[in-house]
């Protein structure tokens, strides 16, 4: 393994201690719950926005709270979801007379450690309400009961939640927003590479120098398919093909499309597959409203990207042009 | 069977501890076949807590116990698990009350309340490719036993050895499951040809387990 | 090799025109000089900024093109810095009474195509001025006459003097400002892997698992010295000791501090790096006025990190916080 | 030695250019052990734009060719090469002229021009290992051979082989030197050991070029 690390199991914590200290006082720091949260908040003026998940997503979930996006984070471990406590003391800690709003990705872990955290939380009088993302067109039976994956949409979802609550929204109003971005955003992923989560040292998986796996989630887990890997435009044709009759995006539909890193590989790269996806969409009389392209939710240094789409009208444009601030930026 | 003591609860939480924290890294390769590979370090964040505060829990009940157990996994482990293992002991610790000493049926009683706990928290149901496929059939092998002559007479302790290979048997045939919950279910038929880790862990902890019981009540 | 591309003859056009199609009309693509330039420049009213290097540094440079930072950047191939060609027709097409500025690392081949093309350009008129960049510590030696590389800290020489020159700075002020940068700008890095030409198709160099690279440039190019991988609070003595009695940086200073990530490496481990390196900064004194974490000058998809640290004044400060519009933003 | 027609200017500058894109990967390879693993492809995007545009090129003269070859690569070529090997074929068709047959002394004078080119634009000088290394006794080994009575009667083929021969090993003892220019020279000691692409690409060119005389001048 080779990482910029100190003991594997403080790794977390390390990461989250830098996340603070860069923010100029921005965002506090608890380590108990591996909680970022705004300095500036809880407000009796603002539902207070919360995500759990695993680590080794960043910049989600943790580098994006901040104005106009998440108020609180407070993840678990590498590719695990908090335990309940952090839900508990994390959603007290955050308590707004407006409420408290639960971002949580469709996984098991995450559904069963908010579910218990928020009925911990309402027997103690809190007033939560649970948005729940899944964006993943790769998770296709619906038979299977666990449903669909929340991957790289869940940004857009807080992105839009979280200009909205700045602007003042209420609980019920953001669960409509939120669920009308679930609605319209859809996402599908390919890996060329695995991962090394710190605490393991090894990859999660072995993959072939000529292979690439096919809709990847943001955990490691393969996906549906391994295939021989093939041109950038071939795969721009498989993730779209994918996507695109699953809404379905239609001739005429605005859409913000976002080309999401999985950690290793280039900028560069991203910027070639969006060029391709944005001329293939425009073939199809879909129109790119804005453009989305660079690392949002990784699986650590996992070489591979995320195609996401979500079809835009004009209050979820308004609410995705809002100015956020949140540590992730360049200047 | 025989009764059990808070001492025999202790003997089986601490290998219990000791078994999950000393396979970390085997459970959590497991998980790394279809799943993501943190399973068996999830587990750790929590049994290493048990393990070093054990001393300070409240001895006063078989309940006590359990559930200050359940509430340390709750609050530590994270992912699946920590929901699941959480609610097991929880659920376990009512049903066991405020008891000092254990009859077989107490502790199928127990069992059988951690399962339903799990069922209720996970939504998981038999066949389903996880730790349940390992955990009912060894329990319902624990049961069998209170009526059978021929495992009287060892403080139980070729039940629990029957009902611990019953659990390692029921593990190994996971493998052509198809996973229906948890992550391994988003890989779909690439789920089929491996076992899974938490039912393969459930047969791990129920071996120590018995080796730990014989050696101390075995004749 | 294992990227997302067609033919990797393509590789550098291919993104160009997805940073073009990104850019929502802002930018402007011409494929015979792999430019990209502003859409609203040259104009008589603002000095044209521009520079040129190799690819393979996204989003260096050709991704921070845009309001208040580059106006055109036209690399060469992946590390190869531009033909004499782009470099004439650039400063051509970009034009403007107020001059031109070309913002030049330090490397011979970059410098050679850059004197050539001002020569040509000058030749007929034009009016250029050329600032270099030599801010890796790396490069000890000062008799070897080809001097210090230039490497991330090129991002603060571009964000100054786009900002002044947004404000209207003419070219002798600009001239003036960069080299302020350039003369309290250090910076040093260590690589934990190769990187893959996408024309080569195989890695530049092979280090062991145990290994790392001290002192690298951003070209693949050996650093000074390869030693054993050790922890990350290490990493940053080794170069923080490079680094900060170079200039010197003193108790009492304000200083911008970057940890550039090389591309392979996870944001998680900058910021880790990052919390480090500000620790150990505060106990000599030495205070961060603004924190930089990400990817700013990568070699592809290397995994490795740059520590620069630039000093602050008032003027430059003002610089730094001033307001800038590229393609690379997450909103 | 013997005069050298147009014809024969086009056999150096056809075989140098397929020498090149052939050897791009090989040149390549040799700039990434010390430099940064562009230098074949670099020379390669020039140098097929020569071999496909050729014979378009103003023929007119030894000067009026050779400047269009130095246009062409300094319009297409980046990194260090692009401006020092444009350099070299500007500077070597100035020196040229308009001359439509080069005697042995012309060759001297367009190889001279071409080095203090290189020297001026690149500041480099003998044994900071780079291209000039083999350049240089290549350049004066031809030279000597002019005054050769062992040496003639073959139109120059001799003579060829010696000077190709003399940069072929000149080359390889830039192994033994420190790097001071271009990127090879961040790398401090441990430039020391390998040879450089550059003057290690001049060696395997003329040799080619050498082959392409023999083959239709030698007898
Ligand atoms: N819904 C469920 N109900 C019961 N057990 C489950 C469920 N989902 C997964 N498991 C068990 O949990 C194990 C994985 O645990 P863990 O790695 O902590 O989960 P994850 O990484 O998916 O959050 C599986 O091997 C399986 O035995
Ligand atoms: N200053 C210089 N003068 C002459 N030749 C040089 C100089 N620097 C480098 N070279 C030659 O150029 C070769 C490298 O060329 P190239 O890879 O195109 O350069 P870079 O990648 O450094 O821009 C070296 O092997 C050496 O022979
Ligand atoms: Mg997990
Ligand atoms: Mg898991
Ligand atoms: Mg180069
Ligand atoms: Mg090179």
């Amino acid at each position: 393994m080779k990482k910029f690390l100190n003991d594997p199991k403080q790794f977390v914590p390390e990461f989250l201690e830098g996340i603070q200290l860069a923010s100029d006082g921005a965002l506090k720091y608890e380590p108990k719950y591996n909680l970022i949260y705004r300095a500036d908040m809880p407000s009796d003026s603002k539902v207070s926005i919360i995500q759990g998940s695993g680590s080794g997503h960043e910049p989600a979930h943790t580098m994006i709270v901040g104005k106009g996006m998440l108020d609180a984070a407070c993840p678990g471990d590498v590719f695990a979801g908090p335990p309940v406590d952090f839900v508990v003391e994390t959603s007290k800690l955050m308590n707004s007379k407006m409420g408290i709003l639960h971002i949580v990705n469709n996984y098991t872990g995450d559904r069963a450690a908010f579910e218990m955290g928020r009925e911990l939380c309402e027997a103690e009088g809190l007033r939560i309400e649970t948005l729940l993302v899944n964006d993943d067109v790769a998770v296709k039976d619906s038979t299977w009961t666990v449903g669909r994956r929340g991957v790289a949409g869940n940004f857009f979802v807080i992105k839009a939640v979280g200009a909205a609550s700045e602007k003042g929204a209420d609980l019920d109003e953001l669960m409509r927003i939120g669920n009308k971005v679930v609605a319209n955003v859809r996402t599908m992923g390919i890996a060329l590479s695995s991962c090394t989560p710190p605490t393991r040292g090894t990859p999660l998986f072995e993959i072939a120098e000529d292979e690439m796996e096919v809709g990847i989630g943001i955990h490691g887990e393969p996906g549906r398919q391994r295939t021989k890997l093939v041109p950038a435009t071939e795969i721009v044709d498989l993730l779209l093909n994918a996507i695109v009759p699953d809404l379905p995006f239609k001739d005429g539909d605005e859409v913000a499309l976002m080309v999401n890193g999985l950690g290793g590989t280039t900028i560069a790269e991203l910027y070639l597959l969006y060029g391709i996806a944005h001329k293939k969409l425009a073939a199809k009389g879909i129109k790119v409203f804005r453009s989305y392209v660079g690392e949002y939710c990784t699986s650590l240094e996992m070489a591979g990207a995320h195609i996401s789409i979500l079809k835009v009208d004009d209050e979820i444009k308004d609410l995705l042009l809002a100015p956020a601030d949140v540590s992730i930026r360049i200047f | 069977m025989a009764q059990a003591s808070i001492d025999d609860l202790d003997l089986v939480l601490m290998t219990m501890a000791k078994t999950i924290v000393d396979n970390a890294d085997y459970f959590a390769h497991l998980d790394s076949i279809v799943g993501d590979g943190d399973f068996g370090y999830s587990l750790r964040n929590g049994w290493e807590v048990v393990l070093s505060d054990y001393d300070g829990f409240d001895h006063s009940s078989a309940g006590a116990l359990l559930k200050k157990v359940g509430l340390t996994l709750t609050s530590k482990v994270g992912g699946v698990s920590g929901p699941i293992w959480g609610t097991a002991f929880l659920r376990g610790g009512v049903a066991a009350g405020d008891r000092t000493e254990l009859a077989p049926e107490d502790v199928i009683a127990i069992l059988r309340a951690a399962i339903t706990g799990i069922m209720a928290r996970g939504g998981a149901s038999l066949g389903e490719k996880t730790l349940l496929d390992a955990l009912v059939p060894a329990t319902d092998s624990l049961e069998a036993a209170i009526g059978d002559p021929a495992l009287q007479g060892d403080h139980g302790a070729a039940a629990l050895q029957r009902a611990a290979d019953v659990a390692v048997k029921a593990a190994e045939e996971t493998k052509g499951m198809l996973a229906m919950r948890g992550r391994a279910a988003y890989t779909g038929e690439r789920s089929i040809g491996s076992v899974d880790a938490g039912a393969t862990a459930i047969g791990v902890i129920l071996q120590a387990i018995s080796a730990a019981w014989r050696e101390k009540h075995g004749k």
